[in-house]
């Protein structure tokens, strides 16, 4: 085991799949000569040459759409969006064509190509760079939607994308870039069986008082929030979501039936935030379980402003989720530290 | 460039015909009679098909959007017969006859009309999605647009594989004010991809002219923005749109470079075929269903001037492509409806687990 | 009272507010010469010429995000998208822009606009343009999103989203169009107030055993469901939400606390589906008055195929809404007639 | 049409510059030298608001993305001097100098920068989002591309009540490859818009050059695609830009109808505060660093030999600027954070019953 980052992660797994396979290209906005905004695609373009690091013209929906024509027709383009607020533009690509082409002609051409874009908040970027939309795509069949949020599962995900034969959108994290993790010997090897299951959920942390459900960067400050809390003896349950389409249902509700409250915390907003069909589905699935309504706990409801102390007033935070967890402890009749 | 330009402005005059040699009287070149010949029964089957294909509509026999190639046979037959077997084709939504001229066996286009299981697309499609990856016909497609991303990543492919075909991309006229257009043929241009992007002016999006949504009505001008070299083809003359189409495929082959290619007829009908067209004058009317516009009509005068079509072949043909149509439509009516079973075959390539295989009663939790 | 389509509702409405305020202009594609795909714009062109209708090129970002730019100089533009699908295509200037703009400079300059549009499924339009994706907009702060279900609300509705200063996504329906309803009498007068209250639901049929929740047709169709029903002695309450965003989350609940048990119907997909966020709220404000879990009754989760067998398995119905109610009294322990 | 073109290609060369008479040996025309230290003190302070930018940003007393006008300072002050007060102003993200040459109080501007209460957009908008509604700068954005449509729409409004504002839409070389550039520059050359297009060409993206993204490069040429007619101009070159964009703004007016001009000038430094740009080469950097590129160092270097600014004046201009620049950074530092209750103030102009206003903390139904 070896401890990188998220980020590194991402790269050098890029990097193995294209040695891997030649039908795997990068197609993206300065992700060549600039080596990527966020520099996940560098090196590259030294080491592949532009037939296979495609820098692009700002041109969102023409190059995504040109990902899907390729892909129809074999090849295995990885795209960077840039965030995924950008992914506005290619929009109708991604649901329209991406997500249709199998379905729509019967089945006859598989669109196998991947999306990869950051979400996160908290940067002070304002109203238009700030929005986590996974929603949107997590909505589409035929799409497939991957959240990683360590950097062993942004290697095998990433990796499993890259193979799958569908078109996948892989959210990335701004926040979580820097992250560190363990990281098999080999993650990095072009020959590599470290390929997640897509469509699965999993519980990183055991707990027994309360389920506390994320995904992304929110799958980490869970965990932070469920060590904080074991401080004050609340012994909190992780679930990390990993694939928002597939829902695995069946792992976040089985967690619910056995410590009988959850929490979800997300980085969305919460009135038909992703948080919703999960407390849609825990209700449904655990209802005789539960001892008490789901809590979610997301952005609040509004254009994120620039300025610090309004941008961190409409984020969740360790804090926000803390209080949730002992609300709900209370509701049940349990004890709060 | 263009040398024969359908005059821009509102005034539809026919002006602007072939030429291709001076010697030549008949206005058929050297052709064989039995290649005229067959692009004569090509443009009529199409006809005769989309004629069919309305009253099916009428019928209720088949559902949905539904856009006829009324009017433009000879830009259809021209242009498939510009292409290799080998080269890619994407199309709008007004496809029976691109699907039939590149290859597809028009029973089973029929059958996807109607929604059957013999369809090409297997009944999921419809009339805007046809489909067949044998033909290479690679889809028609229902976003204005939507195909010439698809088209240029298809081309980007074929380079990427140090690969010769060539891909086609069709569209019409109000598909060039769209950002995606400009998006698309830019890309082209600098990956220097071989697509020949071809814009169908039949003078009108749905009811909205040319001149009222293109700020440079003389469409194949508009490759000036990328450096795209245009053409504009008399799209009534299937030898015309087959010579300058193939002029342009085979150089985008060689030069590997995209071109463009504007083809100019009349849509006889509305724009689909729930659209009575009440917005056309009088005049507007006759003008698109005068026989001197009919691409069908004019052909069969050349040919039967120069003494290639007799009125025997004319009826052996018209009687032939009655047959082939009502088989294709009785082929479609007997073709099995899918079977609901079926419903959750085609959402992924590769299922997964927790995959949703609900039907809407269904509760998220199977007991 | 006189009794007209939802379609000349609209089109009177819309004529009204043109006479009242000479700020109203219509914008889309085919709505002048053609008169509009569904003929809602039928007369316009004739009655006010084409300054104040005014047909596009194809190019709804381009026509939508003026729309947004001649709202911010004081115009009041109602906009035509010819169905929702296509709204994919100017996704990024509704939600990066339209909604954005008020907040985004620190509620400078509204954005009074509308942007009309229908969605509905069941015509065999096929995988591009079956799909209702009013989730996306309701998801987002800052438009509010509109849906009404009768001809009365249609124009109620409709006066009211053109009078909002902020922008306003109207939800319509192709399945209502030719649906018929009472009007007030002077429903059509410029002068009127005929003004709906904008973020209200409305219980719009009483009962006792269950509330069935629906909006837009699916409001309708939940009727006909409580009407059939009725006839078995099952006796349902019907809300319809009317307004997405705001959501009026304390009508339907209400309803909930007093008959204990929820279904709702609704034309879009069930993951992440507008029927998540219903029922993760009525778990939540009425988690103690529950006697079941709240159910939901959607599309099947497939890019919509265009054959007839296959579109109507995949669509909810008067039959299949049943089921999901009955099994749910039976799991509440109620009689299930 | 331009006849100050740096020459196209990757080289690149400084050629090109301004010519307005062959009798004027200054290089200055009979401007008087007020006006000419004016801009020159404009340009100057724009230099130094944007140093104590970058400054201000390493101290992590700004924030988020942040885009400084270096290098193009001489574009600025001409195309805001173009402009009469009525006129309206869209921008993307690169918009402090534009803000500032509007009208707006620089120290309101740093005030935004810093995210403060008293900044232009009360810290809602940041760097990227400069706005104020009475001097008419309608707004810096940050998704490319989408002040085009905006500003299309804001001339539509002009018309539509006949007045005779002209709206100016700024935007950056690379902008010109997106579908909003193409579907709004129809639009509003098909409506006759008043509106001036304005690309600034800094050769590149972020780290993309225009041969790499255009493909045609001469940018103002792309306005053939919709008859819109394009000049180019040097913009290093205050007194150029300036006579060209009011001769363009002046003809919008006139004659109600768009325009495109594009002005070329070096980007000295990353595309953001926090981008190094190791993607350009050693000359590159010199290049777009070099005296003869400066347009504060060519406008200075002018009015020298023209005796218009002395080394006192010169001292004291850079005295008094540094002055103003500093009073804006205190003014910012001294402006109140804005306070967490107004969180909910800016979601929606008209308010509305059920609107969320929780707080992440908080559960959907208040106790
Ligand atoms: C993005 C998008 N906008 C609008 C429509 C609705 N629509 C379908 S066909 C059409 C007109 C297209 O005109 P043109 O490109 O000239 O093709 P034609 O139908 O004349 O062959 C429109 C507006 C659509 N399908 N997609
Ligand atoms: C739609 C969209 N895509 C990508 C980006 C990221 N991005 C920000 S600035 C920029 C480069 C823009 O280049 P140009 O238009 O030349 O303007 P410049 O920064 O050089 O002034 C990019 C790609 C964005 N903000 N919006
Ligand atoms: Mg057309
Ligand atoms: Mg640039």
């Amino acid at each position: 085991m070896s401890v990188i980052t998220y980020r590194q992660a991402l790269r050098d797994t890029l990097r193995a799949e294209m040695v891997r396979d030649e039908n795997v290209l990068v197609i993206g906005e300065e992700i060549g000569v600039f080596e990527g905004s966020y520099k996940i695609t560098e090196g590259l373009l030294k080491e592949f040459g532009p037939r296979r690091v495609k820098d692009t013209p700002i041109a969102e929906e023409g190059f995504v759409g040109a990902a899907v024509g390729a892909a129809m027709l074999g090849l295995r383009p990885v795209v960077e969006l840039m965030t995924i607020n950008f992914s506005l533009i290619a929009i109708d690509q991604i649901i329209n064509h991406a997500a249709k082409i199998y379905g729509m002609f019967g089945g006859q051409t598989s669109v196998p190509m991947v999306i990869r874009t950051p979400g996160g908040g908290g940067q002070q970027l304002g109203a238009t760079h700030s929005q986590n939309i996974e929603l949107f795509y997590s909505f589409i069949p035929g799409l497939k939607v991957m959240a990683p949020s360590t950097p062993a599962e942004a290697s095998s995900m990433l990796r499993a994308a890259i193979r799958d034969d569908d078109p996948v959108l892989f959210l990335e994290n701004l926040g979580l870039y820097n992250s560190k993790g363990e990281v098999p010997e080999d993650y990095a090897e072009p020959v590599n069986d470290n390929v997640a299951t897509i469509g699965r959920a999993s519980v990183t942390r055991e707990g027994s008082d309360i389920t506390l459900i994320g995904y992304s960067r929110m799958a980490m400050v869970a965990t932070q929030v469920a060590e904080k809390l074991a401080e004050e003896d609340i012994s909190v349950e992780v679930v990390d979501l990993r694939s928002l389409r597939p829902l695995d249902r069946q792992t976040f509700v089985d967690s619910v039936k056995k410590t009988g409250a959850a929490v979800i915390c997300e980085d969305d907003w919460l009135t038909y935030g992703i948080g919703a069909e999960i407390a849609a589905s825990i209700q449904e699935g655990a209802f005789d379980y539960l001892d008490a309504p789901v809590r979610r706990v997301a952005m609040a409801e509004v254009p994120m402003p620039y300025a610090k102390p309004l941008e961190t007033a409409a984020l969740p935070s360790v804090e926000s989720i803390s209080t949730a967890i002992k609300e709900t402890l209370s509701a049940v009749g349990k004890r709060v530290g | 460039m263009a040398d024969t330009a359908k005059p821009k402005g509102g005034t539809a005059r026919a002006s602007g015909s072939r030429r291709r040699s001076r010697k030549d009287t008949t206005g058929l070149g050297n052709e064989k009679p039995e290649t005229l010949l067959d692009y004569y029964r090509q443009m009529l089957f199409i006809r005769r098909f989309e004629e069919r294909t309305g009253q099916a509509y009428t019928q209720a026999r088949i559902g949905g959007y539904c856009h006829l190639n009324l009017g433009e046979e000879a830009t259809v037959v021209g242009l498939m017969t510009a292409l290799q077997e080998r080269d890619y084709l994407f199309t709008n939504y007004r496809d029976h006859g691109y699907a039939i001229g590149k290859g597809m066996d028009p029973k089973r286009v029929m059958a996807e009309l109607y929604g059957r299981s013999d369809g090409v697309s297997k009944g999921w499609g419809g009339s805007m999605h046809m489909y067949d990856t044998e033909t290479r016909m690679l889809g028609g497609y229902g976003i204005v647009g939507g195909q010439l991303p698809l088209a240029t990543g298809a081309a980007l492919a074929v380079t990427y594989r140090g690969g010769d075909e060539v891909v086609m991309c069709q569209m019409g006229d109000g598909t060039t004010n769209i950002g995606a257009w400009h998006e698309s043929l830019n890309i082209a241009k600098l990956w220097n991809l071989p697509v020949v992007f071809v814009v169908i002016n039949n003078f009108t999006g749905m009811g909205t002219t040319v001149e009222m949504s293109s700020a440079e009505p003389e469409l194949y001008k508009r490759g000036a923005a990328f450096r795209i070299e245009g053409e504009r083809v008399d799209g009534r003359d299937v030898l015309a749109v087959r010579d300058t189409a193939t002029r342009l495929v085979e150089r985008a082959r060689e030069e590997q470079t995209p071109f463009l290619l504007e083809a100019w007829s009349y849509r006889q009908k509305g724009h689909s075929v729930v659209d009575p067209a009440k917005y056309r004058t009088d005049e507007q009317r006759d003008e698109a269903r005068a026989e001197e516009n009919d691409p069908i009509a004019l052909f069969g005068d050349l040919l039967t001037k120069a003494g290639v079509l007799t009125d025997d072949l004319r009826d052996e043909i018209a009687a032939s492509v009655k047959a082939e149509v009502t088989e294709a439509a009785d082929f479609a009516e007997n073709s099995p409806k899918p079977d609901p079973a079926t419903l959750f075959d085609y959402t992924y390539a590769t299922p997964v687990p927790n995959e949703s295989r609900r039907m809407p009663a269904d509760p998220v939790f199977a007991e």
